[in-house]
């Protein structure tokens, strides 16, 4: 579905991102993890089109499209979700999620009319389970409600692929596993691929099928869960370090 | 034709002297303040009428009145700093902007007022030097001299005092510089200061070279943006190369057409790098 | 404003009011200051299209220069009707917007950045007229050809008509406003003129929407110029081009309030008011005494009401339901955080 | 030495402190612990003097500081690190130090305090040309500490030191954090890494979601259960 070739990205001189070739098929749940500073968000942006990459080449569906605009990636059926939450402050959290609808992927496109939009964005917020009415606004959110939002919001647009930044980052305990829950009923239940990057490792390693190591903007390791966590190379960077 | 050229060029050089002190105040001023002082101009024009008043009326030295002026200007400074810049610090860019805007529109019609539209100069006539076929007006040399020296002071303060430590401290992380003991409410007072008296000199090495009307300082501001622009804002040293090559291009494009295709050219370049680079064509930072 | 109806109904005695008030001036004077009124808050509504939704321009002068100049020089040179001029010059000014917002709405120019850029173009639109003084006139302006009463050459010799006219453009601008903001267009730019990465993200196409938005409010801002030009039958670069009148049309309208309807309306009458009454009360005395007066109380007024007269003013009004939503809303944000 | 009483801070409509006290005893280390987004870098702002408490009291040495400057909250010695270091990257390593001593107090004893410093951290020593923004992770971090320590405070606060630094720069932070500790500072420090903070600890603080939901001593707090699951990962 989704296919990296040979991704470089540099700021100034400093690689970001190395030579990166991954290959996502449909249906997956892809974990991205790697010690901060490693490129995560950065190949995120590059995916969803709002870095270009220095070289190397992105193909979606048999179709590059290395350098398309975010919006024109967005209707082609990828979605992301932001590092930090970046909800329309001065929109109330249902035009937010509105939006999506009324701006996103164009081959299911719903006949424009207020209600038609509202019914719909509202759907997507009862499957995040954030119950909020007509005047609720972003910054009475906490930070789990923010995430809920950023989750709707990307799940309103209709994609095929979700690009999940930290959506755990900033919750307690309880909240990280109702959170990840959420990720793999969108997978199970809409049939989303995800990309997940994460650096709360615990809760991901639980949940997905898969799991790519970044290290100073290279892949070094690319295999199962249990696979990946006995790699010399991934505990040397990562979590050797840690326990 | 040829040795036109050449004497424009020169011409531009020991203009840009000037420019690069003018561009120097408003590049200090957004550096650290990070604020786009769109009134810049005027107060050149503010200063210049100071100095007109003092030698012409009430027949004060030349230089003397060219020391008030600057201190009179470095007050501006502090005033518009403490009744215009300080209650927006935390407000919209743009209404910062537009409050800036809006000082244009008092300076330029209270010098309107005062002074009406004629245009007025300081009657000082300097000898033009002859070297082969360039001419070089004496006046020129003086205010590019002085211009270089007021520089070169400039950064000796910079780099050599504890405040102008904390004033280059402050353009790179206000926050920062306040938890290392920098009371920035006083560096934001000094640096404006600073940039008024930069247009009082500003003034006083242009008193021999232009007169003045109430609409004289606006072209001041445009010509100084396009430097800061084009050296990069909050880039000194940028800002400082810049001014040589547009004070160059605009006086060698007026020899080659007029004013006017001078200022659009100048303008167009202004547009230009705003457009594809707005941190400035040279990619040098320091400050 | 209790309700829509009474809200309604107290338009459409304003509406009347209007529509009978020049039979019922008592001077022509009047008049002239209403028309002025209609044509200069025309031109800010048309301002505010763009601004409201971040896109400060400071070179609105361009286009009402372009405007005005294309199609007093079609008129003067080839004898073509403004009613059909108007169309070129509108045109040319769009045009004009359209090249210079793709350029910066590609390199992603936003903000203040936008606002010195549009400034500069305002400066070169003024300069060029300067520079071609052999077609235009230069610094001194030009006139009108004058052809006493000719409604099929956009001259009266009745100015009332020029108080109709110049009331239905504005009319017409405020009913745009009410359509865009039924639009799907305005809740995209709404999205953009926050977080542009975001509004991308979720699929709005940036550069269609504020291309979109710029040309429509060019457009009318060229119609503005000509109407202006017409109604005072002379045209000089400073009036209807350069910085000064680039960034008179902005302040007209956040004095006012960009972010409503009827905020640079209200604008455009207290400025234009303020301006005519120290002019007539001191006259000739002191040139420029009133813009002095104008621009601090601009400064004081960005200090102190930054949403503008109007919006400060509507917004005080809502207030309390405003803060009563807020509360009610808290007691339920708890429920959504503790409740799961 | 340093009382936070009773604080409550707000961005706008949102709170993010509630009823927030902490203590740090002269000469003592106190942590606090908690998850992203906590307020703990609040906190730190919050008696910096950066950000202003909506109600509640701060004293630092008998003196009431809620209500002052940053930059007399400087002169009365207390010296912020703050997350991710916050060097004045186009300065040099000697220019940044210098300005760490812009404090009336230190500036006299500048020259002084600059060869203990490059004494303890040599590698500035052979850097103070480089600019700071051109060093390494590990040694900005340790820049920014010796920066606080230029204005010869009394109470060190460090904000998260161990964030984005690979771990085995994360332990050489935190031995250079306990040299410091051992010269008799007053340290107040804020992390996420529970563990390896606690070991400098003499006092914890938990603070979830603006609140203060736990706290006691080093022992107390390796015991309490809940803290062991969810911080410490036992």
């Amino acid at each position: 579905m989704l296919e990296l070739r040979g991704i470089s990205r540099y700021f100034g001189g400093l690689a970001a991102l190395k030579d990166v070739s991954i290959k996502v098929e449909k249906g997956e749940f892809v974990g991205l993890i790697g010690p901060n500073g490693s490129g995560k968000t950065t190949l995120f942006n590059i995916i969803s089109g709002v870095l270009k990459p220095s070289s190397g080449r992105v193909l979606y569906m048999g179709r590059d499209i290395t350098g398309l605009n975010p919006n024109k990636i967005c209707h082609l059926g990828i979605a992301r979700t932001f590092q930090i939450p970046r909800p329309f402050k001065n929109l109330s959290v249902i035009e937010n999620v509105m939006l999506g609808v009324l701006f996103g992927n164009f081959e299911q496109f719903v006949p424009y009319s207020e209600e038609n939009v509202k019914q719909e964005a509202l759907k997507y917020l009862n499957f995040v389970g954030l119950r909020v009415d007509e005047s609720t606004m972003p910054d009475e959110l906490t930070a789990v409600g923010l995430r809920r939002l950023e989750l709707a919001r990307a799940l309103a647009t209709r994609p095929a692929l979700l690009l999940a930044d930290e959506v755990l980052s900033g919750l307690n305990k309880e909240e990280l596993a109702e959170a990840s829950s959420i990720l793999k009923r969108i997978r199970d239940e809409m049939g989303i691929t995800i990309i997940w990057v994460e650096h709360i490792i615990g809760a991901l390693m639980n949940l997905v099928e898969r799991v790519i190591v970044l290290d100073y903007g290279e892949v070094i390791a690319d295999g199962s869960p249990t696979e990946v966590s006995k790699d010399e190379r991934v505990i040397e960077a990562y979590l050797g370090e840690e326990s | 034709m040829f040795e036109q050229i050449i004497n424009a060029a020169i011409n531009g050089i020991l203009l840009g002297g000037v420019l690069a002190l003018l561009a120097f105040g408003l590049n200090l001023i957004f550096g650290v303040v990070k604020i786009i002082h769109m009134a810049y101009g005027q107060f050149v024009m503010l200063g210049f009428y100071l100095i007109y008043v003092l030698t012409v009326q009430l027949h004060v030295p030349l230089i003397i009145s060219s020391l008030i002026a600057i201190c009179a200007m470095a007050v501006l400074g502090i005033l518009t700093q403490l009744l215009v810049i300080e209650p927006l610090l935390d407000a919209p860019r743009l209404n910062q902007l537009l409050a800036l805007a809006g000082l244009i529109i008092v300076f330029e019609n209270l010098a309107m007022v005062i002074w009406g539209a004629d245009y007025r100069g300081i009657p000082l006539y300097l000898p033009i030097l002859h070297i082969g076929n360039f001419y070089i007006r004496f006046s020129c040399l003086i205010a590019f001299l002085g211009a270089l020296m007021t520089l070169g002071l400039l950064y000796l303060f910079l780099h050599k005092t504890y405040i102008g430590l904390a004033i280059r401290a402050t353009a790179q992380d206000v926050e920062i510089a306040k938890v290392m003991g920098v009371n920035s409410r006083l560096i934001y007072f000094v640096t404006l200061a600073a940039g008024g008296a930069l247009t009082g000199i500003v003034a006083a090495f242009f008193t021999p070279i232009y007169t003045v009307h109430p609409h004289f300082g606006s072209s001041f501001t445009i010509m100084a943006f396009i430097i800061v622009v084009l050296g990069g804002m909050g880039n000194l040293l940028g800002g400082f190369i810049s001014a040589f090559i547009i004070g160059i291009v605009t006086s060698v494009s007026a020899v080659l057409t007029t004013a006017e295709v001078a200022d659009i050219i100048a303008l167009l370049i202004f547009i230009l790098v705003m457009l594809v680079r707005p941190q400035g064509i040279l990619g040098v930072r320091g400050t | 404003m209790k309700s829509p109806w009474v809200k309604k109904l107290f338009l459409l005695l304003i509406l009347v009011l209007l529509v009978i008030f020049p039979a019922a001036s008592p001077s022509p004077y009047l008049v002239h200051i209403m028309t002025l009124i209609f044509i200069w808050a025309y031109i800010s509504t048309a301002w505010a299209y763009m601004g409201r939704f971040g896109l400060v321009s400071l070179g609105h002068g361009a286009f009402l220069g372009i405007g005005a100049y294309v199609t007093a020089l079609l008129f003067n040179y080839f004898n073509l009707s403004p009613w059909i001029g108007m169309l070129i010059g509108a045109s040319s000014a769009a045009f004009l917007a359209a090249v210079l917002g793709y350029a910066c709405f590609r390199f992603g120019v936003i903000g203040d950045y936008f606002a010195l850029v549009t400034l500069a173009v305002g400066e070169l639109v003024a300069l060029s007229i300067i520079a071609l003084r052999d077609t235009t006139g230069g610094s001194l302006g030009f006139t009108i050809r004058n052809l006493g009463n000719a409604p099929l050459y956009f001259q009266f010799s009745n100015k009332v008509y020029f108080y109709y006219l110049s009331f239905l453009f504005l009319v017409f601008a405020l009913y745009l406003w009410v359509r865009i903001d039924k639009s799907k267009m305005q809740k995209a730019l709404r999205a953009i003129g926050e977080d542009e990465i975001a509004a991308s993200s979720v699929g709005i196409n940036i550069i269609k929407y504020k291309m979109t938005i710029t040309i429509i409010s060019a457009f009318l801002t060229g119609i503005g110029g000509v109407l202006y030009a017409q109604y005072i039958t002379y045209l000089n670069p400073h009036t209807l081009s350069g910085v000064e009148v680039s960034l008179a049309i902005p302040f007209k309208a956040i004095l006012g309030g960009m972010f409503d309807m009827w905020g640079p309306t209200i604008g455009t009458a207290m400025i234009v008011s303020l301006e005519e009454y120290i002019r007539v009360s001191y006259g000739t005395k002191f040139i420029g005494i009133s813009e002095v007066a104008y621009g601090i109380a601009l400064i004081v007024l960005i200090i102190f009401l930054p949403k503008g007269l109007y919006g400060t003013l509507k917004e005080m009004k809502i207030f309390k339901n405003e803060r009563r939503r807020q509360y009610g809303c808290n007691k339920r944000k708890e429920v959504i955080l503790r409740g799961r | 030495m340093l009382r936070v009483e009773k604080i409550n801070v707000s961005y706008g409509e949102f709170q993010v402190l509630h009823e927030v006290s902490i203590e740090v005893k002269s000469g003592e280390t106190a942590i606090v612990v908690g998850p992203n987004g906590a307020g703990k870098t609040t906190l730190l702002r919050v008696i910096s003097g950066l950000l202003k408490p909506t109600s509640g009291a701060i004293y630092f040495d008998g003196h009431r500081i809620d209500d002052k400057e940053p930059h007399e909250i400087v002169e009365l010695g207390i010296a912020l690190v703050p997350e991710g270091g916050r060097l004045f990257p186009y300065l040099t390593v000697y220019d940044n130090l210098k300005i760490g001593s812009f404090a009336k107090r230190a500036r006299g004893g500048f020259r002084r305090t600059l060869e203990e410093i490059f004494e303890l951290f040599p590698i500035l020593k052979e850097r103070r040309n480089q600019l700071a923004g051109s060093l390494s992770g590990g040694e900005r971090q340790m820049l920014a500490i010796a920066r606080s320590l230029m204005s010869q405070p009394k109470l060190i606060m460090l904000d998260e030191p161990s964030l984005g630094l690979a771990p085995r720069v994360v332990s050489r932070v935190f031995e250079f954090i306990g040299k410091i500790r051992s010269q008799g500072y007053s340290i107040l420090m804020v992390e996420q890494n529970a563990r390896k903070a606690l070991e400098l600890a003499d006092h914890a603080y938990l603070l979830e979601s603006g609140k203060l939901e736990f706290h006691g001593g080093r022992e107390d707090f390796l015991r309490n259960p809940y803290i062991k699951k969810a911080y410490l990962g036992i």
